[in-house]
């Protein structure tokens, strides 16, 4: 088996990373910056992963915050579409520029 | 105001939901209103009816029935027909309980005439009433369970019409339209081979089809649950929309054609009047269950009593002339009061015949049930009206 | 590293047989094409509306549960696993309380009806 | 070129592109859809670096859940909102300044900055498939359990306080959902509730006993 | 309340039997129908004939009854089986409500409502019973004279009896009566967009091309 | 095995080539077998007698009949849906019921896969088909389809939850989540005995996902028509059909080697006896089908969240106490 | 009612269902295999009015009178009688048209008819391609009256 070394996944998770960012930044469209978080979440768990499995001390330590980042992005999504999903019911809008405030 | 007169002005009774509110609603975000038409060619509406649903998310807000596809002019055409032709033509209203339609043309005419019938004649009108009762009763339970999504009773419904079925052919020589009422009598008489396996039949639906009702769907939880509390019509609320039959029963008023107006043999017959309490769907499913059992109990004493004789009136006169002057006259069918207004100014056709259709009036009601309710129980209320749109239509 | 070369095939497999198959099928049969035809079946009149208009919230609260149960299951899977390699009562307790507090999130939805449906 | 730079390609191929189309794609139901898939290119990449539980909780969390509570709340929202404009070619998009330029900017600012980052580091060289129990003695798997009970062992032991916080996060989230989406009770429910309404005074009292009766039918008590 | 007690209760006469109220036998309610053919072709309004046919004793009583409160309905002798009534057009709104609410009649139930064209008149008939009292049983009429093609209106009853909701919309649709105060007046049988007119009046003409008689080429 | 002048990943792709062909031809053929099974049961619960025609005595190349039928059929594409999501939800739902065909275990060495998360993997694939349900929703753009696709996600999200506490209880009560092993636990005591609770909240939640009767309201066609499926013909439409009787067999499959100890029994072989348990779930799965009413929406939540959902937590907690008592 | 006694009485009723099912599983069906088997018609099954062929002359009963055209309610008998070379009418059809797709089978014909010249057919299997098909002329009808069984039930009989 040829080894694949560690660059190789870390370059894709920064790849994948900026690629959120882009998206998160150039959406204007809530769920899609939504989307864009999503994305980068994942690069960090790509990254945690990647390097669970290389630096090998810390293997267990970054699967295990990898579970905890899923926790964390589906707690997000769950109360960030839920944001979503209010404002779009009281202002009719979900665009980001167009939302001002939070108040309710 | 009192009684009847405060439930007309019951918020639910007016029109519910005009656009102007439904629009208002929504703009608020309080209701997400989706149009949708069930019908008129969906599964379940019975036939050609078109209900413009009105939903937020799975509720109804308003069910607009929109009838009249099948629409063919009934009251049209036969104000150009002779008395005698109607008859036949009437089967076609209400298709699955025929009987009753000749059974209304020829009482009015009768009536009018001052026809007498023969003692033999009225016990067997009753005895092929009261087997289509039960026909018809029998479709309706395998119709709801389909309704409410179980196919099997349907089939099993169907199993049991089919003997009756034959027992109507052997007598009438058809399935559905029997053409079988003449004013006067009836066209044929039964003979006593065919009154046997009349009582064959009876007993084999009391002792093997009834209880396979009950045990499959009946008693079943799912059912009890699906039925209860659904579709509920008070007591006064069934008055004032002129519901009849099941309907009306099952709100707990007692009324029955049968008891009020004196026709056929029932005056001479025993038989319950099964009423319910709450007017759910669950209560008009006991009444119509029950309906079978008093139906084969009024079947089996005709029989009991039936004469032997003539079956057509010898009194009866070649030329059907119905005198001057107009008359309303009801039977009850499995689905209500069929009512009948017969003009007449004293020719050979009528002025104008009005039929009044138990399934037209009892599905006003159908918005009124459901209004609030999921739209599977718009499914299942439309269901338990039990309405034949041959009838609605006209 | 095992080999993931047969999930691979099967994943590809099992999204393309369905494609095969009505390629296949365009073989096969013969088409009549006619406008009335791809229009959307309501019930044999004319759609009134779009279709895709704002459905009702309701369906939503019970993703949200929904998602946050299965994320619950993400931790309950590996504790159901190594119960029996860790102090049992310890495990127990650990499991007690991450239960409980889901539960507590259950009892709280139960309460303010959002399990009802409308 | 082996099976495993292949694989390596290929996922990479897949979650790339479908990122790219996820921050690209004008029709939000597509974007969604591109997103999956970009999440289960991702949860390859894990099964090639042999954490098959976190591969599979990928799928199951993000695919089964994450996935549809968007796709949900896509149906939810006003459609016409998140069509997107079609009009507008990708080109025009990527030189806008609000939609395209400088969110390009900065993210490949930020990529710059971290391949430098990564440039500057040694890495050992650390192969795959190695003996991993020789390395760390929790990852002696006897169980055949693999990296499900590394992690558990992991999280009901060193991370249990962390557990203990993700299960009070879970709770907040739902409670906090359940908050802001549980809007004021629809006409339609105060309908079906409460049949015996502010006009039912009026009514008979057989009305008002009928909609008690109604309110009652429930599967399981 | 269980089933027996309540029907007990409430069903009372009906549920008696053989039924103390209930209708006459046939030959006896139409003896007296003798009715001049021909004559009366306009409409009962336009007979008068000399001497009018003795009601029955029962539906006597509810005539005296329902004439002593309401002195303005006058009886209908084309009408069988029941007590007729007749009403003029801007009498019926009240006098209807009056017989559902009037002690002893109590009209609850609105069986039916329909309409019949006389050509120079349309006559909109309301059947009434009480479902209490079988012995009750009202036809109403209203004569709503109109000339061509006219719409003749009259008060709707839908805040009497809802149910009359169709049936109005019905005689509308096919008769063109309008019936003022109807929530939601639309053609009901026939499509919305339908301009052929109203079927059931005497006058109308069938405009649409009459289907080929179809006969096998030979 | 491997001949010596292969390359060793040649190998590994024929090897997996020739069983993914082996698998699909077990599920069309179980798809086959099923359809015809489910419409002679049927017939027969409802004095019928089903098909009867098509090859030889008891109709059974009805399906082959069927397969054709449906092949020749016209493809309606609706008119104002999104064309490539429409267009792909077949494949979506087909996929994910024929993955867990790499993690199913129908004897000892009978498994493509032995995958050691094979439980969760079986569950994490299968959450696609709710995916493909909204695809199938979503490109029709049909009013029925749509409702569809939201009543499925709705019920598919609460009997997922009672379904995976079910299965966290099998994992507690066997230690492991790999497939082989819990059969292999099973060799003394099916885990139906201790599990009674478990495997009925698994077999009523897994008779929910798929969305059979009397769980049926995704497709309930006395009010939705087809429900997401109704702007699907032919071959596609079959493909959906064909996705439900195989994700049928799986979940049958996957309660006998859960709960009914796989592919232990006397005489016969393993994998003869895992198809005997299999089928037998599936003959259940038909008789209960064609015998109860459908539930309301409102009552298949309660049911989900109400009580299979509680059920399913205290059976943890039962198995969990049980464990720590009896060590 | 507690929890245990409704899930009780749940479990018991729907089990009682699935007996209903898994006892009819065993059970003979009741399926006719309908072209492959016939189905029997009783005496007195109506299917359309045909015209009866007096077995002594060979001719047909019917004198065309009208009087069954006159009785029939969707007026589809169309009758006209022979016209001799001496331009009188004689007493047998030249036309005796039955237009059986708007036919309601309501035996009012045959009742009407006082020459015992109609009769019910028993033979329902008169499906057609188009609806011209279902019009039938005189010697069509005679046919059908040959070839089927056919019964005249008017006048209150036993049957």
């Amino acid at each position: 088996m040829a080894v694949i070394p560690v660059q190789a996944f870390l370059i894709v998770a920064a790849a994948l990373f900026a690629l959120g960012l882009f998206g998160a930044l150039r959406r204007t469209n809530a769920i899609m910056v939504l989307m864009g978080i999503e994305l980068m979440l994942n690069a960090v768990n790509l990254n945690l992963v990647a390097f669970a499995r290389y630096l090998q001390g810390a293997l267990v330590g970054g699967q295990v915050f990898a579970v905890f980042v899923i926790t964390v992005a589906a707690a997000e999504a769950a109360i960030g579409l839920a944001i979503v999903l209010l404002l779009a019911r009281r202002r009719r809008t979900i665009e980001v520029p167009e939302i001002h405030d939070l108040k309710g | 105001m009192k009684g009847v007169g405060a439930v007309a002005e019951h918020p639910k009774l007016q029109g519910v939901y005009s656009p102007e509110e439904a629009a208002q609603a929504a703009r608020e975000g309080t209701v997400e209103p989706l149009t949708i038409n069930l019908g008129p060619q969906h599964p379940s509406t019975h036939g050609v009816l078109r209900v413009i649903t009105t939903l937020d998310g799975e509720t109804v807000l308003k069910a607009d029935p929109d009838i009249g596809y099948l629409h063919r002019n009934w009251e049209k055409i036969v104000e150009s027909w002779h008395y005698p032709q109607i008859v036949p033509f009437s089967d076609r209203n209400d298709y699955l309980s025929a009987i009753f339609n000749e059974w209304l043309v020829c009482r009015a005419v009768e009536e009018a005439m001052g026809i007498e019938l023969t003692e033999r004649a009225q016990v067997l009108r009753t005895v092929f009433a009261e087997l289509n009762r039960l026909v018809s009763h029998q479709m309706w339970f395998g119709t709801y369970a389909m309704d409410i999504g179980a196919f099997t009773p349907f089939l099993y419904a169907l199993r049991d019409r089919e003997w009756a079925y034959d027992l109507f052919e052997k007598a009438t020589g058809a399935r559905q339209l029997y053409a079988y009422f003449r004013i006067g009598g009836l066209r044929n008489d039964v003979s006593d081979a065919w009154v046997q396996e009349l009582r064959d039949y009876l007993d084999y639906f009391e002792r093997e089809a009834y209880p396979a009702y009950m045990d499959l769907l009946y008693n079943n939880e799912i059912f009890r649950v699906r039925s209860e509390g659904v579709g509920v019509v008070p007591k006064e609320v069934a008055i004032a929309y002129g519901a009849s039959g099941p309907m009306l029963r099952a709100s707990g008023v007692r009324h029955d054609i049968r008891r009020v107006e004196r026709y056929g043999v029932y005056d001479r017959c025993d038989f319950d009047i099964p009423v319910g309490k709450n007017g759910d769907n669950l209560d008009r499913a006991t009444v119509r269950m029950k309906e079978m059992i008093e139906s084969i109990k009024i079947i089996r004493q005709c029989l009991d009593m039936l004469p032997e004789g003539e079956v057509f009136s010898p009194k009866t006169p070649r030329v059907i002339k119905v005198p001057e002057g107009d008359w309303y006259v009801r039977v009850e069918s499995p689905r209500g009061e069929i009512g009948l207004w017969l003009v007449s100014t004293g020719g050979l056709q009528p002025y104008r015949m009005k039929w009044r259709a138990p399934s037209f009036v009892n599905l006003q009601l159908l918005n009124y049930m459901t209004r609030g309710e999921k739209i599977a129980d718009l499914i299942a209320s439309l269901g338990t009206i039990d309405i034949i749109l041959g009838e609605v239509d006209r | 590293m095992p080999l993931y070369v047969d999930l691979v095939v099967f994943l590809l497999a099992g999204f393309t047989f369905p494609l095969v198959n009505v390629l296949l099928s365009k073989l096969v049969r013969r088409d009549y094409p006619d406008p009335l035809k791809e229009v959307s079946y309501e019930s044999g009149i004319v759609p009134i509306g779009d279709a895709r208009v704002r459905y009702h919230i309701h369906y939503y609260i019970f993703a949200l549960v929904f998602l946050v149960f299965d994320v619950e299951g993400l931790f309950l899977f590996p504790w159901a696993v190594v119960f029996k390699q860790l102090n049992p009562a310890v495990a127990f307790g650990e499991a007690v309380v991450f239960i409980a507090m889901l539960v507590v999130g259950l009892v709280y939805a139960w309460k303010k009806k959002v399990l009802t449906w409308i | 070129m082996s099976g495993a730079w292949l694989a390596f390609a290929a996922l990479t191929g897949m979650v790339l592109y479908s990122g790219y189309k996820v921050v690209t794609s004008p029709l939000i139901t597509h974007a969604a859809l591109y997103l999956a898939t970009a999440l289960v290119g991702v949860a390859g990449f894990f099964l090639m670096l042999e954490s098959e539980f976190l591969a599979v909780v990928q799928v199951l969390v993000y695919v089964g859940a994450v996935m549809t509570v968007i796709i949900f709340a896509i149906m939810l929202s006003d459609v016409p909102a998140l069509q997107g404009d079609p009009q507008a070619t990708l080109v025009s998009r990527l030189l806008s300044r609000r939609f395209g330029s400088v969110p390009a900017l900065v993210s490949a600012g930020v990529l710059a900055l971290v391949l430098i980052g990564y440039g500057s580091v040694r890495w050992a060289a650390a192969p795959l498939g190695g003996a991993p129990e020789a390395v760390h003695p929790l990852l002696h798997d006897t169980t055949a359990q693999g990296s499900t009970g590394v992690i558990g062992r992991a999280l009901f032991t060193t991370y249990l306080v962390p557990f203990e916080v993700a299960s009070l996060l879970l709770l907040a989230a739902m409670v906090g959902a359940i908050v802001l989406t549980r809007r004021e009770r629809g006409a339609a429910e105060k309908a079906a509730a409460g049949k015996a309404g502010a006009g039912a005074a009026a009514a008979a009292p057989a009305v008002e006993g009928a909609a008690e009766e109604r309110g009652g039918a429930q599967f399981w008590p | 309340m269980d089933e027996e007690t309540q029907g007990a209760a409430e069903g009372g006469a009906n549920a008696a039997r053989p039924p103390e109220g209930a209708r006459p036998r046939p030959a006896s309610g139409s003896a007296a129908a003798p009715g001049t053919a021909g004559a009366a072709r306009g409409g009962a309004a336009a007979a008068a004939p000399a001497a009018p046919p003795a009601l029955p004793p029962e539906l006597q009583r509810l005539f005296d009854r329902v004439k002593e409160q309401l002195p303005d309905v006058e009886r209908d002798e084309r009408v069988h089986g029941a007590l007729g009534l007749r009403v003029a057009p801007e009498r019926a709104h009240a006098v209807l409500a009056a017989l559902r609410d009037m002690d002893g009649v109590r009209c609850n139930y609105l069986s039916n409502l329909a309409a019949v064209d006389w050509k120079d008149a349309i006559e909109v008939a309301y059947h009434l019973f009480n479902l209490d009292d079988p012995s009750v049983r009202i036809v109403v009429k209203v004569r709503l004279p109109y000339q061509g093609d006219e719409e003749p209106e009259v008060d709707s009853v839908t805040d009497i009896w809802p149910t009359a909701n169709w049936h109005e919309r019905e005689a509308y649709d096919l008769l063109g009566v309008r019936f003022r105060g109807h929530p939601d007046l639309r053609r009901i049988l026939l499509p919305e967009t339908y301009q052929g007119g109203h079927p059931l009046r005497k006058s109308f003409v069938d405009r649409r091309p009459k289907r080929q008689r179809l006969v096998r080429p030979r | 095995m491997q001949p010596e002048w292969m390359a060793p990943w040649l190998w590994t792709l024929i090897l997996a080539v020739v069983k993914t062909i082996v698998v699909i031809a077990f599920v069309s053929l179980n798809a086959a077998v099923l359809i015809w099974l489910e419409r002679k049961v049927s017939g027969h619960m409802q004095n019928r007698v089903g098909p009867l025609r098509v090859g030889g005595p008891a109709g059974i190349l009805q399906s082959v009949a069927d397969i054709i039928k449906l092949l020749a059929k016209e493809d309606f594409v609706p008119q104002r849906g999104d064309r490539w999501i429409w267009w792909l939800a077949p494949s979506v739902a087909f996929a994910p019921a024929f993955l867990v065909f790499w993690v199913l275990p129908f004897g000892p060495h009978l498994v493509v896969e032995d995958f050691n998360v094979g439980l969760i993997f079986i569950t994490a694939v299968t959450s696609f088909t709710l995916l493909s349900i909204f695809m199938a929703g979503w490109g029709s753009n049909d009013k029925y389809s749509l409702i569809g696709a939201m009543r499925a996600g709705a019920q598919l999200f609460s009997y997922e939850i009672p379904m995976a506490m079910a299965l966290v209880a099998v994992a507690l009560a066997t230690g492991t989540l790999n497939l082989t092993a819990i059969v292999e636990k099973q060799r003394h005591m099916w885990l139906i005995v201790p599990q009674i609770l478990a495997f009925l909240v698994f077999y009523i939640s897994s008779v929910a996902e798929l969305n059979r009767t009397p769980f049926d309201l995704a497709e309930a066609e006395s009010e939705l028509v087809a429900g997401y499926h109704t702007e699907y013909s032919g071959i596609r439409w079959s493909m959906f059909f064909f996705a439900e009787y195989t994700n049928l067999l799986t979940s049958s499959a996957l309660a006998a080697i859960l709960f009914l100890g796989g592919w232990h029994g006397p005489w016969l072989p393993g994998w003869a006896w895992l198809l005997i348990k299999t089928y037998l779930l599936v003959f259940v799965g038909m008789w209960i089908r064609w015998t109860l009413p459908r539930v309301r929406i409102d009552q298949l939540m309660d049911l989900g969240w109400k009580f299979l959902l509680p059920v399913s937590l205290v059976n943890i907690a039962a198995t969990g106490l049980y464990l720590v008592v009896v060590r | 009612m507690s929890l245990v006694q409704q899930l009780a009485r749940t479990a018991a009723t729907m089990a009682k269902g699935h007996l209903v099912t898994l006892r009819e599983l065993f059970r003979k069906p009741m399926t006719i295999h309908y072209p492959d088997e016939p189905v029997p018609h009783p005496v007195g099954f109506r299917s359309i009015p045909v015209l009866k062929v007096n077995e002594e002359s060979g001719k047909l009963n019917c004198t065309a009178c009208g009087l069954c055209a006159r009785s029939c309610p969707p007026a589809i008998i169309f009758v006209e009688s022979f016209i001799g070379e001496d331009g009188r009418r004689k007493q047998w059809p030249a036309k005796f048209d039955l237009d059986l797709s708007r036919c309601m089978v309501c035996n009012l014909c045959v009742e009407a008819c006082p020459f015992d010249a109609l009769e019910m057919s028993e033979d329902a299997e008169l499906s057609a391609y188009t609806i011209e098909d279902l019009y039938f002329t005189m010697d069509e009808l005679a046919a059908l009256w040959k070839t089927s069984r056919s019964v005249r039930i008017a006048g209150g009989q036993k049957v």
